[in-house]
This record gives structure tokens, C-alpha cells and sequence, in this order.
């Protein structure tokens, strides 16, 4: 079967679900990496969004973080106050998903400005919740779109640190960035590919990356999407909101 | 029904929200009042601060029509959208005129608000080292420890002048129920100098006394109740309605063009006298497609002691 | 049902209990577990402490069977009759060994708590200035308001080992609702290492899924599920029984004599196998008049948004 | 009509509540004062529990601040931590009962122990909300029953502070004690006799006194209790449970 590079990245981020009992979930790709990974690997997963639902089991493809359908037959509803302190603070989260609009070579995070922050050139969103989620959740899963724009020398601004100087050995930070490209783990804190999704060469990967990228020894080919992975996916999203 | 506070919108927003005041609009994907906010624009205040985690369209609206001067908050956008065009343009331009940011992260801004909520004057947490947020924001400070373990971060309390908080029900009294996400509307409104309860509907005393662990808000904090059922739209309130997707997607064209939302405004705003024109306006046939079916809670037994 | 937590009392106990865990057992005048108290006494744990706002009747038959070692506290006897002569006896007297006594208020419990259970190093609160409590806890430290405002007051974070919850309704897996004061089950919980659940009774996901703002704790952090209907016995669980207030008074008389407490807890713990032997010895009668009339909330519509 | 002692404090209480808005009850004899009050002077005095309950409207006497009767039908039912934080620490209540086991002449309060802290004659039961509620209420009033064993020179343990050094000015602190004997105000922090019961005398109230207690200038003989007033009284505790 053949698929679309975003249908690669849900796919590949799906499975690096597998044994993860909860995620805090983003909307979108994060939805759907996390939806897929129940129907495949991580059938138990917990799905828990930052609006305060735990355990949600939603009847329709969810289009905000405080989509209705998240709450309806949900395990739990709980404050903004008690979702962050009772289960992120307290270190209950697995795995957490965050979008990046620049990701630096330390898997650091910029969603707050392009230019400077005083003058900005692009206003972006902010942190909501990203500088917590990245400081306090077990393990970050990045995924974004990769190009010289997007993986850059230095951010414009730190709005949720990677692996920087106060994060002791193994402890936090992201741990799996996954791409249009490939797949990054993070060696004594520096993004290394150690995958390239099917087709794509590490030229490719070279010229997407405004810095020189390390590469594992072992760097392999990522396995192509499954048709079984495919059609769970597909069926997920079968207005391809986010499958563009 | 002794001691009712049920107001029209336009006296509560008149009299409770002058010119300046630092006001709270909180509803965390659902119960934006977006009622208040079309009455906040359609009387004209001015240099009023918005606090608020996720200034949305709402924010756009309220930046556009000039009622606003700042934003307290940590995320800004259209969600699921795009970008907040005239707030962009206030922000990236100083066009028409400068906005002033006050920027935390989401748990910053619910430590902020529940600080305030508590009479603490500060709120500690775990978030913000190795950011620059502190750095653009000098109210986000590192405190130490008593215990001798590793620093962390503080924020100050938000004590908004008014909290304008939507809700699902509410007694004439003021004391509100909320379902679905709570977000920090309790917070918001017990951190206020002065509280408007906005509500889907009003219920006698008895309905919110049959379960008394369902009120997030209580009368004695509540300056005004206003009904406007359907004010949350093109928000959504949970049981109520369903969000207008189409209109977040329309909005990201009309917030493009500063004519087409001075147009928006006049039509949806200026030239109507209240929610319920607005209400009408968007007629029968949207409300029917935004409406769920019916799902509701298994009640419990608080028991009968007398 | 799949992954069922459902247990007895007496593996539950027996094996997330160890000797020496510091166990808190919370319930604000409802929802005090007995039926884990008394298994902790059939089973003769030894050098528990035990954390608790208010240790009362449950306090004074564990310190009189020898199987705390500690309190962690903020108010102590027996409500509304007066003391825990067994307690007493062991301050005041090291009668027959001592008690070892941590004391705070109840905002000072609560605070510690609700430290625990958000993984904080501390919670800040405006008390104590002026008592001599924080000159007899050394735990309770004054700190800076980092903004400059007057100095306040600290404690540090309360982490159970265990904590064991008695809610009126938990699914298999854990998930727990509660009505009625809430009062610290909640914090308690979050703040464990481990939690049981102990409940009135058990009921289908449908049940709590059909009103999750209810839900108290998660089944994510439960360790075990009883149930145990009756269990609070004497206290009350709203809904379900009343507080057997002779019985509270009974305490009184046997509770100053060590050799009539002995007698009791041979009669009422030691001889009997479990709750369900203790519940049926109380007899029909006695439960027939502390069973409540009915008073049921008035449901929600969540909607159906399907 | 003829009445006792307690009635005559719980009279006296109710009435120092007229125009209150809310009060924090204790059980017993305040719980007595304030539905007295609830139907005398204050009749949307709103009653507020420590246990959580907010506008309770029991339909028995409870016979225990966590009463299930309080619960049904109250306005609203909150966690002791939103309690604590949002209403007490926040400011809002006005008016808070305390009882003591010992009292000074500054209104501090011992209710912890008897002797020495490590070695106590009488282990008392501590605190609970006590030291919160006496320096977060906005009013305090201290029911208390009058003799040398309770109205003491020196507290053996101060529990919960009354208009000690760190109380600028009026702010804060208790401002009425009643007991058998008579009511004080604290003028400039010191606890000042302003009426006698009817029947006590001077003498009998120096009697009681570990010091030399003050007399207002203007000291009165407080109001008998009305018919009404005692007739609203028997008719909320009429097996006499707490008016013994």
C-alpha cells in the first residue's frame, strides 16, 4: 500500500507507544499517533489532555483538546489546577507529545516568536502548556515538520527547554523526534537520526537541517506503515482532516 | 425568589466593568462567554486588560474593536485554525495601536489565578527553568526551597477586577454548576473583586441543593447572574451545543482583512441590542445543527436525613 | 470486566501494608475505614504511623491494639464526646508504650497533602504566625513571600506509603466517585505511593463514565479495589448510613479501661474473619435504623455529541 | 421566663451576629448561636463548616460539623483545601466561633494541652482549623465557660493567637468572648468586661479571673433573654442535647 509522508510520521510515532500506559495528548497528528497506538500496540494506553480529561473515549475524530466528544464517557474530568499538579507535577505522565515552530539540536522548543520577542517578526502562540509538559513530563515525543525554518542552529527564543544544562543524566526531556524525514533518539542530549523513513537519504535529511545532524552507527530504515497500521489510521481520520 | 441578582447583560457589564478594569473571560474550549464580549464592544469600553490562558477569537474580536490593551495569558490563536489576525497585527505592528503582553505558561496562569483564588501571595511550581519566559517576564521569579531541595519557579496571584464566568446553570442567588471541563472557572471567579455569572439557564434553589458537591461557584461571590442561553457560541457548552467549527474557519478569513471584521462587527454587534439578537440572527436552523442529543449523569443518593 | 483491581480486605492489606508503612486512612467525619482498621488489627500490624486530620475512634482501638507507633495529625478525639482515653493513656502516660505525635492544623494537613499529591516541595500558607505549634514542629518553617509581601508560613509534602480511601462508588479498575465532604480523600490519594480503594460497592465503567466531573481518583493510581459495604461503620458514607452516634458514646465508657478494650477487640475484630462477620453481628436492626430516605440529585445532560 | 446559664450565652451570641453575612460554625453551642441568630437577627446568615459545607440548611440538629444532615440540601459542598484556601485564607468569612480550653487576656488560645508540650497532664485535641481560623477570619468569637482553670494568666500552649504583636491595629484577632458570667470586647487588645450577665456580679467575674480583669467604663447588665428568643432557642435543640 502506498502512503503519504504524513501517514509515515503518525505511524512511526505511533509505535514508539508500544508499553506506554498514558499520554498527554495534543490535537491532530498527536491524536492520531495516540489513537492508532490503542488500536495497535498500546491497546490500555490512557489518553489525557491538558483541558482535563483523563481516560476519554471519544465517539467522533476530536477537533480541539476540549473537543465535547473527549468528555462524553470519559474516565475523569478534572480542573486546569489538577491536571497539571495532581498529574503532570506529580509525575504521572508517560509520555507527552509537543509541536515545535523551531527545534534545536538539544531537542529545545520554540512556539513564542520568530525575530525577537520585544519586536516580532511572526507572533506565535506561546507555551500553553509546553515548558511544563517538557519540564515535567517522564518522556517528550517531538513531531514536526523538518526543514531549515523548523530545525534550526539557535531558536529565536527557549519557550520549553530539551536537554539542557540542569537536566541531570537520563531524566526527562524529549526522548523521540519524529519527522517527515526520519527518526531522531537523543545521544548524551543531542538529536541523532536513527532512522530514515523509506525513500528518504540522509542528503535529504542534510540539507533539511540548519545544523550539522549526528547519525547513529546503526541508523536503519524505518519500517514501512503496515497495511493494517494503514487502514486502522485511514479510518481514524477518513475526512483526512489531519491527513492531509 | 429572595436576594436574585438576575440582570440584564448590558447592566451588568454597564455597571460592574468600567473603563480600565483588568477582566477575566476564562472558559477552556467551552463557556467563552462570548456574550459579555459582544457587550463589552457594542458599549465601547476602553483600555480594558484581558486575562485570559487561550485569548482566542474572542481576543481577536475584543483587540479589533479597540476594547482592549493587554492580554494575560499563555497561549493565543484560532485552536485548530491559525493565527489571531488583528491580535497579530496589534502585536507584530503596533497596527492600529500596541497591545501589552503579559506572558506565563497554562499551569503559571492557573497558579496565578488560584494564588489570587487563595489570598497566597505567591503560587510555587515546577515549570519555566531553561526557558525564556522568565526572562521576558520579570514576575516569573525562582524561589528556593525551605527544605534544602532544588529552587523552583513562583508566579504572582491574579486578582482580576471582574471575572466574568459563563456556566451551565445557576440559581437567581448566583450559586453556579458546571460539567464538562471546569478549567479555571472557579478559580477565576473566587480570585475576583467583583463576579458576573453568565448562565445557560436559571434553576430554582432546589435543583442546585440537590447536589451541593456540583456547585464550582457560590452565591456569595456573585455580583450579578445574567441568562444568555447560547452565549458561549461559536464556542460550545457541554450538553448544551456543539462548537461552530465553520465559524472559527470563517473567522480566519474575516480577522484578515480589519474592513471585513469592522463589517463583521457591525452587523453581528453595533447593529444588534443584545445576545439574543445575535441569538436570533443566526436562526433556527444553526442552532439545530449544533445541538447534541441527549447523555445524561446517573444521579447519586445524598439520602434523606431527616 | 478487564483489568479488575478487585481484591479482599485481607490481601489488600496483607500485601500493600507492610510493618513500619505510614499509612494514612482519611475521611472528614464520613468515609472513616474502619473495615481496613480492623484489618490492620487482625492482621497485628506493628509501627505503622498513621496520618490523619482527625484521628479519632479508629485511632484510639489502632493505638489500643498496639498497631501504630505515630500520628501525623491535626485534632484528636472522639467528636463530639470527648477523648481517646487509649491515645491518652500512651501521651500521656507512655501507658503501655509511648506515641510518637507529629501535629499540625487542619489547613496544615491539608496543605501537606495537597503538596504530596502535585509533586511540590512545599505549600505555602498564612497560619500559625503567633502559635506556638511551629516551636513544637520543627517541620513547619516560616518563608519570604518572594515579592516582598509579609512572611508566611510552610509545610512540607505528606507522602503515604499507603493511603486506603473509602469512597461510596469505584469501578473494578478504581476509577472512585464521592459525594458528600470530599474532604482530603482526593489529595490523600494522589500523594500515596499506593492507594486502596475501599468501596460501598461497585459499579460498571457506564456508571462513572456517565458523569466523569465525579470522579475523584483515577483507577490509574489505585492499587487495589475492596468493597466493603458497612464499612465506616461507626462513622457514616452519605447516601448509604448514618454516624451510629451511640456507639460513639459507648467508646467513651470502654475506651477508659484498657481490659474492656481488649474485650472488644476480641469480640468485634480478632474473632471475626472480616467486615462481612462484623456487619452481620451489628445485626439488621441496627443498620434498618441508621438507613436513610432517599434523596437523589437531579442529573446532568452531558449530550450527545456522537 | 425564666432560663440558664447556656441559654443565656447562646443568646448573647446570636445577637453579636446581627448583620453578619457568614459565619464559620463550630458544633454545639455555636451551631445553637448561629441558627438562633438565623432566625432572629440574621436571617441570611450564611453557615459555613470547616467539613466543606457552604449554606447548609440541616433538617435535625447535627450533632457533628460533618453531619450528613448539613450535606443534603446545602448550597455547596467543597473539598477542605478549596475551603481553607478560596473561603477562609481568601478573607471571605466574617465571623468564625472559637471554644477554648484555656483563654488570655489578649484572646490567645489554648486548646492543645495541659502541662508541658512533651509531657502533658492533659493531652487536649489540638488545633484542627483553630490557629487558621483565628488569623484568617475577619472576626472572632470565643464562647467559652469562665473560671480560674480557663481564664488563665498564662496559656500553658498557645494555640491559636489572639491580639498578639504581629496584629497591626484592628485587623483581625477576636472581638467578643462570651461566657456564663458576662461579654468582653478587646479594647487595644485587651480583653475588657462590657456586660454583666443578669445575676453576676463584679466580684463573681474577678472570681473566675486568673488576672485582674478590665471593666469597660460604660459596663451594662446585658438583655435577659426575650421569650421569643428563648422559645426559637428550646424549639432548635429540644432534647436539650447541648443546652444542658
Amino acid at each position: 500500500m502506498s502512503f503519504t509522508s504524513t501517514e509515515m510520521m503518525v505511524v512511526e510515532a505511533a509505535r514508539h507507544l508500544a508499553g506506554v500506559r498514558n499520554c498527554f495528548v495534543g490535537i491532530g497528528i498527536p491524536n492520531l499517533a495516540c489513537s492508532l497506538a490503542k488500536r495497535t500496540v498500546a491497546p490500555d494506553l490512557e489518553l489525557i489532555y491538558e483541558s482535563g480529561v483523563v481516560g476519554a473515549d471519544p465517539a467522533r475524530l476530536p477537533l480541539s483538546i476540549g473537543d465535547p466528544s473527549l468528555v462524553v464517557g470519559a474516565r475523569s474530568v478534572t480542573s486546569m489546577f489538577d491536571l497539571f499538579s495532581l498529574y503532570l507535577q506529580r509525575g504521572l505522565i508517560d509520555v507527552a507529545f509537543l509541536g515545535a515552530a523551531q527545534v534545536d539540536r538539544n531537542g529545545s522548543i520554540n512556539t513564542t516568536v520568530l525575530g525577537s520577542y520585544e519586536k516580532p517578526e511572526v507572533r506565535l502562540p506561546g507555551s500553553g502548556g509546553a515548558v511544563e509538559i517538557a519540564i515535567n513530563a517522564d518522556r517528550v515525543f517531538i513531531i514536526v515538520n523538518q526543514s531549515r525554518r523548523t530545525f534550526v542552529e539557535k531558536l529565536d527564543f527557549v519557550t520549553s527547554p530539551g536537554h539542557v544544562g540542569h537536566r541531570t543524566g537520563s531524566v526527562g526531556g524529549p526522548t523521540v523526534v519524529v519527522t517527515q524525514l526520519g527518526t531522531y533518539r537523543f545521544v548524551e542530549g543531542e538529536m541523532t537520526l536513527s532512522s530514515l523513513h523509506p525513500g528518504v537519504t540522509r542528503d535529504q535529511v542534510f540539507d533539511a537541517t540548519a545544523w550539522k545532524v549526528a547519525v547513529d552507527e546503526g541508523v536503519v530504515e524505518t519500517d514501512s506503515p503496515g497495511q493494517d497500521e494503514l487502514l486502522a489510521l485511514r479510518s481514524l481520520d477518513p475526512d483526512r482532516v489531519y491527513l492531509k | 425568589m429572595a436576594n436574585s441578582k438576575v440582570t440584564s447583560m448590558r447592566e451588568a457589564i454597564g455597571s460592574l466593568v468600567p473603563d480600565g478594569s483588568v477582566v477575566s473571560i476564562e472558559g477552556f474550549t467551552h463557556l467563552i462567554c462570548f456574550a459579555a464580549g459582544h457587550e463589552l464592544i457594542r458599549q465601547r469600553k476602553q483600555d480594558l486588560t484581558l486575562c485570559r490562558l487561550t485569548p482566542d477569537v474572542i481576543a481577536d474580536q475584543l483587540a479589533a474593536a479597540g476594547v482592549i490593551s493587554g492580554l494575560v495569558f499563555s497561549w493565543l490563536g484560532n485552536p485548530g485554525v491559525g493565527s489571531l489576525h488583528a491580535v497579530r497585527r496589534r502585536i507584530e505592528g503596533s497596527d492600529p495601536r500596541p497591545l501589552y503582553l503579559e506572558e506565563y505558561s497554562h499551569f503559571g496562569m492557573v497558579a496565578r489565578y488560584t494564588a489570587g483564588a487563595s489570598g497566597l501571595p505567591f503560587f510555587p511550581l515546577r515549570s519555566y527553568r531553561g526557558s525564556d519566559l522568565p526572562r521576558v517576564n520579570p514576575r516569573i521569579v525562582e524561589i528556593d526551597d525551605p527544605y534544602g531541595g532544588d529552587p523552583l519557579y513562583a508566579v504572582p496571584p491574579l486578582n482580576p477586577d471582574v471575572s466574568i464566568v459563563h456556566v451551565q446553570r445557576a440559581s437567581a442567588g448566583g450559586d453556579a454548576q458546571v460539567w464538562g471541563i471546569p478549567g479555571c472557572q472557579k478559580e477565576s471567579a473566587f480570585a475576583a473583586g467583583r463576579v458576573i455569572v453568565v448562565c445557560e439557564e436559571v434553576v430554582s434553589d432546589e435543583v442546585i441543593r440537590s447536589d451541593p458537591n456540583r456547585t464550582l461557584i457560590p452565591g456569595a461571590i456573585v455580583d450579578a447572574v445574567v441568562v444568555a442561553p447560547g452565549g458561549c457560541h461559536p464556542s460550545y457548552a457541554q450538553g448544551y451545543y456543539d462548537r461552530d467549527n465553520p465559524f472559527y474557519l470563517e473567522w480566519d478569513v474575516i480577522s484578515r482583512d480589519s474592513n471585513l471584521i469592522d463589517a463583521w462587527l457591525e452587523e453581528w454587534v453595533y447593529a444588534l441590542d443584545d445576545h439574543a439578537a445575535y441569538r436570533t440572527k443566526l436562526g433556527a436552523e444553526r442552532w439545530s445543527a449544533l445541538s447534541p442529543g441527549d447523555a445524561y449523569s446517573q444521579p447519586v443518593n445524598y439520602g434523606d436525613y431527616s
